[in-house]
């Protein structure tokens, strides 16, 4: 029942590989190192040893340390290195170690790549990309937990992306890096190597044989702002992204309710028509998160659907998402949003009636 | 613990306040032409000492002394004091313009102009300068259109900014003028960004940081030592000691009666040097040795210019408020203007006359800018109402589009 | 027609003075600082100077340089010293100059302060208050203009205030000092001299004479966590805060439309009492601020409003905001939600039918 | 600019990588005993040499030697040997109970534990740590209860941290460790801000600092320094320079032949040492020495420690994918239990045999105590399921109430 959307399909005869989400991330900025020598790539641990998550791993290797480079432990020199290598003319893809220590370069995101074209009326700009793990579900406690996307799509000259699966995360890479608007993009850590939904008890799985761990070679996009139906469904919309599409889908299953999965891929720019279209369809909408609940991305989404579809809606938009509290180590499985608890609210959409 | 006395907080004080004498005892200099000029590729580790003195050039008598005088060409001299009077002209002319309600803000460099003429001399096109607010004689001295300056102080239909920034955060690309930030400091550690990239690309550009006394306590400013420190690119980082972060005197960004900021650079491995910034002659030696040691290969270096903020923080302060109100005439370090031009008239290639009658032709030719500049409008007449949807991103988004449209069905009611 | 309530009302024969904004806030310090020794105050020029805006004028004098002090410029720091200072037992009360350069603190305010007292399961707390002048309307730019408000709702932790009058800042900034969790106190700085309802080109008006610029000596409080009908109104509901209260009853004056007006003054916690019962009653209504609309606190009202009111709405919640733009200097009035642009929105809520 | 060669990025590389030999030869170590003991009210100026040199009292006999080594007393030097001890079989143990999945996570000091541990020593009651994941031995040389520590670690039901936060993140404001925080340096600043309230309340005590070599870097560093030198309260500002971070090593943070990191503190105007973080009586003399300056109103001083990450960085790391195996074991300076062991036989206080009694019985007191913790519950179980909602405020607000129903509905079903 699973559509598999893979967005722009690369010309048919292109060799494809299984890859786990971290090999095609990394296969992304290969391809885009090798293409353009602007591309250059640095973070915390990213040279010798290729990164905390292994996501660069080989890369100094192969282009030297000119280009792929250690970083000092300081964000907001990393992306303050980044906004003037930009300014220069390169395109660096670099690397916040967790999305949790993203904070420390929050000045430079928004006031300074985030601005620069506009400020300078297009006299300078920051095609930068600025790569960070998220999510939680490792036991990571609160401070490798954390997934602060809405922090980022209130700003006005970013663009904010959080890809799914391997075959996404390497297209959407890909298109972000060459992008010349600086780019926040969001990696699941509980996605590098497998799917995952929800049962942290059941044995991990792994992307080989999944379809979207089916990866071409070489170059390929994924458009900004283009979602994708993870899930054909006629009853109740689920509008997501990130882990939770697994989530979403997995929960419909057990309900046994005919559920549209929207995975958004990008949030701003965000694809209003696909889920648009959806919701006026089933007349019923789930917005689904980790995040914290409170002005979380489900809020925009929330305000957004009620603005466009309120005349298709039978009853009341819900939101699924992490509480308003700090992610919990021990708990954690309390906090991320259960198939359990996104089966019930989808339940609860479908057999309310006005 | 009874023999431990209390504990008070430290909170420092200026030498002096409203009301006070000012007190400039405390500042020693050395005399001009007494401090060595190193090789360019000294270790950081030969010339501690350098940080701690100051290099200045010109005499008492105003002669042109030592080892940093012998470079530099008259036509040099002559270039910089045209546009430290050009640019303290200016800065009076905007002030008029400001006081006439034709724009909203303006901030002046008075007393400072010795340091951004001085240094932008001593660069190459193709360099980066990564500006704050205080150092429009860069610009100046390259000859930038005064009218751009001008029509984006009015923002009016020719601000090349068009309308978007505060009056004086310019950007020109074209003449190595990296846009102006609002944010204090944030530029400190893109100009070692840009540096680096200057080096990866095997280029021999050279990248120049500035960054306010005030302003070296922000956090940016360690980020771009410790980046500096680490992969050595090809920047000068400037910091201008002008003794006040509006009304904050310098010692609460930690400078102390036994250290100075360029000293700050010692424990990153930077070659430091602490100028004179009132002194042209030494501003443009220092600054063109830095470029050459970073042209070269050398790395970094950091200079702390001394100098003194003359004007108010900008239109919206008074400094009557929190400092002796002599206390600019007071300044040991006396005028950059002045000192040049004596320096010249001694040198037997300027006049009493010549200076009068530039200053009067640049108080003319730049009356006359201003004028035809308000024509295109004062205080952001003539900017588009719904500008502020472009350039947001390279192309403009569904929800942008849409924005704007509303915007425009609004102007047009 | 507009009804002025002023939360609780101090006893009666408590001596009342004419207050601006900027002495009401001052005030409400030094009847803090007065009555415990532990609230100390700091910033970027607040000391001898008294701050950029006056707030802190005359309490360095008063209180020594011990208790109140300037601080180097460095918004991580000074934060990073209150919560240093909290976990000691003090009170601090800081300032950042601008609510635009409050971003190099944000690591220190979500990751330290916000955290503190769930980490160490209430071992260590952070009674600090970050007061912060935001919002546009005085020709500053975009690093003179900004209301990041939102991005602070989203933090579990923190609790987000924004009062719009003399007598509200005063009783709710003594509530935020003496409240043991951190407080971002949002002062709309184009409030601070008299209210605004957004005619720029009409004279200002001064609190002097105004009902809600009587303020009353010495200690009282506003709770935290309850909204403030500022208007009376059965035709529609505005739920708002900060400048846009003058701005909405402008507007509803102005189109003769009985709109009901909620200054909400805390948006964490949020007075859903209110919110709700106002929707319920007039079954439209607008979501209205300066900030950027995409992730906007709106974003997270008019979600919720749908969840507690969907049956009563009759038309779709409509937000109003600022643009998703940087804050343009010289076009400012354009990006500002102007009178006019409110009260088209009013009207085509109240004329809208199903 | 044809005479311009081409730059390059300068990009640090440490002497050895996987497969080559360690290589030391760089560090240069005085003898014992030959750095100097100044009064505590040092001037920061008259010490700048105490920065660039390592202070070190044990000699290759295991001597104390030197200026530095007369305050210490035996009870000292035999509890400092005991927690040492303590610390290095408690973190094998936790280690083996990561390996057995008791925990998910664990992070080890080894080869830093006479820091931690002397520097505990030498403070008072009402002190208070800033400590990062590297200084279990500050608790365990107050005789922390182990059986807290180790609930924590496994997240039980007996968890004082209530299965909030990763293991090993401990908080004890009784035992005066403040609670540790996942993100770098944010505690710097934050014990700046204690001291400063110390002084501004007129009491005498000392906040102490800690941060790593890598996370010099980081901004909140600068912010410390900064206002550590401009309101010089009672903080004693750490540096453990155990060469490493993650995979990063010291040169990445700025480490250079030379500079240390010490040497920063000079830019500020802040007495710095650095000192042999291996040998227990340096330490402990170092920290007693910085803690009385500072409690005698001298204000700040920035202690380097020079150690070395025997460990992995965490159980969640494989350093033998980027530094030789073998180069813990070419660390010039040695095992700091050790050295200290080795100092108290030659003092004639201790024995081979009291050694291997105390590591005895020190292994089995553990293995006990671990053993009736994991009865409390191991790897999150016992915490409550929705605990998360307590502490995030004081009092709850009604839309966590209401969120907190939600979550017991959902664990009740
Ligand atoms: C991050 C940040 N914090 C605060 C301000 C407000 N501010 C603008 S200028 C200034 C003083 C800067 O002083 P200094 O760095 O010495 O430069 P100067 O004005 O003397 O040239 C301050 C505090 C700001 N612009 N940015
Ligand atoms: C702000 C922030 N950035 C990155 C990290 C990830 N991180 C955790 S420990 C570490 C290395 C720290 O090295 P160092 O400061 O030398 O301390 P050590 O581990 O050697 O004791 C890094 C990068 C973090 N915790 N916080
Ligand atoms: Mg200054
Ligand atoms: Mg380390």
């Amino acid at each position: 029942m699973t559509k598999l959307d893979i967005g722009e399909l690369p010309e048919a005869g292109r060799a494809i590989s299984d890859m786990s989400m971290i090999e095609a991330i990394r296969d992304a900025m290969d391809v885009c190192m090798g293409r353009d020598e602007n591309v250059v790539v640095f973070g915390e641990d990213v040279g010798y040893f290729g990164g905390v998550f292994r996501c660069t791993a080989d890369l100094q290797e192969k282009y030297s340390s000119q280009r792929v480079f250690d970083s000092p432990i300081n964000e907001s020199g990393i992306v303050g290195v980044g906004v003037g290598m930009a300014a220069y003319g390169l395109r660096p893809c670099v690397e916040v170690q967790f999305a949790d220590y993203i904070y420390p370069a929050y000045d430079q995101i928004v006031s300074e790549a985030a601005r620069l074209r506009s400020r300078s009326a297009g006299d300078f700009t920051a095609p930068i990309t600025i790569r960070t793990p998220c999510g939680g579900g490792i036991f990571g406690g609160q401070t490798h937990s954390q997934s602060p996307e809405s922090l980022f799509t209130h700003v006005a000259g970013l663009k904010t992306l959080m890809p799914s699966n391997p075959y996404d995360a390497k297209g959407m890479l890909i298109a972000a890096i060459e992008d010349n608007d600086p780019v926040v993009f969001f990696e699941p850590k509980r996605l590098y190597n497998g799917p995952f939904d929800g049962h942290h008890d059941r044995p991990a799985q792994s992307w080989k044989g999944h379809p979207l761990g089916a990866v071409p070679e070489g170059h390929y996009t994924v458009p900004l702002g283009k979602a994708r139906i993870a899930r054909e469904g006629a009853a109740v919309s689920v509008i997501t992204y990130g882990t939770m599409v697994y989530v979403a889908t997995q929960a419909a299953e057990e309900m046994g309710i005919d559920a549209e999965v929207i995975d958004l891929r990008s949030l701003n720019p965000l694809d209003m028509d696909t889920i648009r279209d959806s919701v006026q369809k089933t007349g019923r909408c789930l917005v689904l998160h980790e995040a914290t609940l409170t002005s979380g991305f489900g809020a925009e989404l929330s305000a957004k659907i009620q603005e466009h579809c309120f005349y298709h809606l039978e009853v009341p938009i819900k939101r699924v998402a992490g509480w308003d509290t700090p992610y919990p180590h021990a708990q954690e499985w309390h906090y991320f949003p259960s198939p359990k608890r996104v089966g019930l609210a989808l339940q609860s959409l479908v057999e309310e009636t006005v | 613990m009874p023999d431990y006395q209390p504990l008070r907080l430290r909170v420092p004080e200026p030498t002096s306040r409203p009301g006070d004498q000012p007190d400039f005892s405390a500042f020693h200099f050395p005399v001009a032409g007494s401090v060595s000029k190193p090789p360019i590729d000294v270790d950081f580790n030969d010339i501690i000492e350098h940080a701690m003195t100051t290099i200045r050039v010109l005499n008492k008598d105003g002669e042109a002394v030592g080892p940093w005088a012998d470079s530099i060409s008259d036509d040099i001299l002559l270039k910089g004091l045209r546009a430290m009077l050009t640019t303290r002209v200016f800065d009076e002319r905007m002030m008029a313009l400001q006081r006439q309600g034709k724009t909203s803000f303006y901030m002046k460099c008075t007393g400072e102009e010795a340091i951004a003429v001085g240094h932008q001399l001593a660069l190459q096109q193709g360099d980066m300068n990564f500006p704050t607010y205080r150092q429009q004689g860069l610009l100046i001295a390259q000859d930038y259109p005064l009218e751009n300056m001008i029509n984006q102080i009015l923002s009016n239909a020719h601000d090349p900014l068009k309308g978007r920034q505060l009056p004086i955060m310019y950007s020109a690309k074209d003449h190595g003028f990296f846009s102006i930030s609002g944010n204090l400091g944030t530029q400190y550690i893109q100009a070692v960004g840009w540096a680096m990239a200057s080096a990866i690309k095997g280029d021999t550009r050279v990248a120049s940081a500035w960054i306010g006394d005030g302003a070296t306590a922000s956090n940016d400013f360690h980020a771009a030592l410790v980046n500096a420190s680490v992969y050595r690119p090809p920047v000068i980082l400037n910091i201008v000691n002008n003794q006040w972060a509006i009304s904050t005197f310098s010692g609460f960004a930690g400078e102390g009666r036994d250290t100075t900021f360029a000293e700050r650079a010692h424990g990153y491995s930077i070659a430091a040097l602490r100028v004179d910034g009132n002194d042209f002659p030494a501003v443009y030696a220092v600054s063109k040795w830095a470029a050459e040691r970073a042209r070269r290969g050398y790395g970094p270096t950091l200079i702390e210019w001394v100098t003194y903020r003359v004007a108010p923080h900008s239109t919206a302060d008074d400094p009557s408020r929190y400092r002796p109100k002599e206390e600019s005439d007071a300044w040991p370090m006396g005028d950059p203007v002045l000192r040049l031009k004596n320096h010249l008239i001694q040198r037997g290639i300027w006049s009493e006359q010549q200076h009068q009658d530039l200053e009067g032709e640049l108080t003319q030719h730049i009356r006359d800018i201003a004028k035809t500049c308000t024509e295109h409008g004062i205080l952001g007449e003539g900017s588009k109402a719904c500008d502020m949807f472009e350039d947001v991103y390279e192309t403009m988004p569904a929800h942008l589009v849409a924005q704007k449209q509303e915007c425009e069905a609004l102007n047009n009611d």
